[in-house]
């Protein structure tokens, strides 16, 4: 079960990767902004990761509880705060996506590198 | 077991993000990507981080895709297809994944209790918020007040962005007026009776559930965060159905915007609140007689002000998507 | 007992997931998110007692409220952008 | 004793409900016939379950919250399944079969 425990950085490296090929290898903008999400996604993923303790609860403290192992709050507080805060960069994203689409009349980025040339 | 579970619902993650990013439809990619959400979130939760899969509940199921589709309902819906797979990106990627594992070696293994991460600060954490704050959701205690800081930045980042969304877009507040947009009549799902009415009984426990959310969050799963964006959720549901003008009419554009600025402003004032009364920013072990009591009135106020924030950044950035689509 | 209907459900995720991918018509798709979604709750639901930690049922509720926005949002889209083409995006796909 | 019997026969009963519904879901040739099968587990495998669960619950807040997941979830899940068959046929996605009223009158002719 030893290699199991590295899983998750295993998983953590593919998304991360899948991401960063959608970002470097696709044209279309608003493919590019999913793929930064899933490279998020990853870093996420990560975090949460480290948090994990053997036979650890999440950390609500129990009334009356003893000897109760308790996950590690910090990542959690870290990723908490970056869904949201990623969510409302995700929009901004997609504002200036739209407003491209709007002035160039295209999402694909070769597209408007070559209008940008004319 | 549980482990076995994790790993099984973490190749099902591998595999929706491949087909994200293989989909040639960025309509069917959005999708794929909810059920990405979906998955990360019973990861979270398998991973024992209870609060983050709780926000990412909110966030991933309601909001995200409702932005995605709005965004892909004013650009295109489809990616133009390329004919060659591009060498150069697959080895640049294959190297990265490759040096990513390798480092991976070097990791404590999953759950390790002797890992160095929580070997520092987590440890103090969780033996002082009982006698410090005293309430039993650490990770609140730890977001409102032991690293307030942080989420005071957080919150500044969502209130900058939802600024940047507005006009960008050329959509401000004072643009947003419920005769402007479309009505019932012409949009929402007004020819889908049961989904209408099912979703309408649904708006009033959605929200009812965020303040829960909000005011539950010192005790369990929950906080400002997670109420704001489950809030937002229940509102944009009540547009869907009955169309952004109805929408408005409920929450105007002018309460969006003030509560947009309202959070930060809480936030700063009760830091500024903490000097006044002899402690330092964001010490709230001034703001009552009692330092514990302090902290409890700290954290709630502030707890307020982020899900204030959140809600009032959210609806006005699907307003704006709506109203710009019938700006054309 | 709880691990035999966790099983289950896991398995009929991936299932779910399968049918999310093959399509072929849209409302596959978006009824395979929906599934998805219940399954969610469901396994959610388990899990708290998996971990003897019934009070994050938080979760599961919430996801059964919210499931529904995702599913209305698409079938909105679909509906405005259907209209010009209604053939399935298979076909789309291979135009 | 009784008590957990159950639970146990109810969660063993809704995962097999829930397992042959995403089966069907996955191998049904069209649409409608996925729809019915994902009704399947939305209806008979979450009722199921999640009784099961609430057996072990018992009248606690878990229980009360676990009535209102399953309450929620048979309000929403087969009007999304409804919504979404009614828009797929008027997309004009049509079912592999012929309608049923082209064989109601068969019968009565015959």
């Amino acid at each position: 079960m030893d290699f199991l425990g590295l899983y998750n950085y295993w998983v953590f490296a593919l998304l991360l990767s899948t991401g960063l090929y959608a970002v470097i290898a696709k044209a279309n903008l608003v493919k590019k902004l999913i793929g930064i999400a899933i490279f998020q996604s990853a870093v996420f993923l990560l975090y949460i990761t480290m948090d994990k303790v053997d036979g650890g609860t999440a950390p609500i403290i129990q009334a009356g509880a003893v000897d109760v192992i308790y996950s590690n709050p910090l990542p959690q507080v870290l990723i908490l705060t970056a869904i949201v805060v990623g969510i409302a960069t995700t929009a901004l994203g997609l504002a200036i996506i739209v407003r491209i689409s709007e002035t160039y009349g295209t999402v694909e980025e070769d597209e408007t590198q070559e209008l940008d040339r004319e | 077991m549980i482990t076995l579970f994790a790993v099984f619902l973490l190749t099902l993650l591998v595999i929706t993000a491949f087909g994200i990013v293989r989909a040639q439809n960025l309509f069917v990619a959005v999708m794929l990507a909810g059920i990405f959400s979906l998955q990360m979130a019973a990861i979270f939760f398998i991973l024992d981080a209870a609060d983050v899969a709780l926000t990412e509940a909110a966030v991933g199921a309601g909001i995200s895709t409702v932005l995605f589709l709005g965004a892909l309902a004013l650009t295109v819906d489809e990616e133009r297809p390329r004919p060659s797979a591009r060498f150069l990106p697959l080895v640049v990627v294959a190297i990265t994944t490759l040096a990513v594992i390798y480092a991976t070696f070097e990791k404590p293994r999953l759950g390790d209790p002797n890992a160095p991460v929580h070997m520092h600060v987590a440890p103090w954490y969780l033996e002082n918020t009982p006698t410090l704050i005293d309430i039993p959701n650490v990770v609140t205690a730890v977001l409102a007040s032991f690293r307030g800081y942080d989420t005071f930045g957080e919150v500044f980042v969502i209130f900058t962005a939802g600024i940047g969304v507005m006009f960008v877009l050329g959509t401000p507040w004072s643009r947003l007026n419920a005769d402007d947009v479309p009505s019932a009549e012409t949009h929402g799902l007004r020819h889908h009776l049961i989904p209408r009415v099912v979703g309408r009984l649904l708006v009033p426990f959605i929200v009812l559930f965020g303040l829960y959310v909000q005011f539950h969050g010192e005790y369990g799963p929950g906080g400002g965060f997670q109420a704001g964006a489950l809030i937002a959720a229940g509102i944009i549901l009540y547009a869907l159905l009955d169309g952004e003008a109805a929408a408005l009419r409920a929450v105007p554009a002018s309460w969006l915007a003030a509560m947009v600025a309202i959070g930060p402003l809480i936030y700063g004032a009760v830091g500024l609140a903490g000097i006044v009364l002899g402690g330092r920013f964001l010490d709230y072990s001034v703001l009552a007689t009692d330092p514990v009591a302090g902290q409890h009135w700290g954290i709630l106020l502030i707890e307020a002000g982020v899900g204030i924030t959140v809600t009032g950044v959210m609806v006005s950035v699907f307003h704006a998507f709506a109203a710009r689509a019938s700006m054309r | 007992m709880y691990y035999a209907a966790t099983i289950a459900i896991l398995v009929t995720m991936a299932l779910a997931l399968g049918r999310a991918l093959l399509g072929p018509t849209v409302y596959d798709r978006v009824l395979a998110v929906n599934m998805f979604g219940t399954k969610t709750v469901l396994l959610l639901a388990v899990v708290t007692f998996l971990y003897g930690r019934p009070d994050f049922l938080d979760l599961a509720l919430a996801y059964a409220l919210i499931n529904f926005i995702g599913v209305l949002a698409v079938l909105e889209f679909v509906q405005k952008h259907s209209l010009r083409h209604p053939k399935t995006d298979q076909e789309r796909e291979r135009s | 004793m009784i008590l957990d019997v159950a639970s146990w026969l109810l969660l063993l009963a809704g995962g097999f409900f829930v397992f042959a519904g995403g089966l069907g879901a996955l191998r049904m040739p069209d649409f409608y016939t996925r729809a019915h099968a994902s009704g399947l587990t939305d209806s008979m495998g979450t009722i199921l379950i999640l009784s099961g669960v609430a057996l072990q619950a018992g009248f606690s807040l878990a229980g009360l919250k676990l009535f209102t997941i399953l309450a929620f979830l048979l309000l929403t899940s087969p009007t999304a399944t409804y919504a979404l068959a009614n828009a797929a046929y008027f997309a004009g996605l049509r079912p592999l079969l012929p309608p049923l009223s082209a064989e109601t009158d068969d019968r009565k002719t015959r």
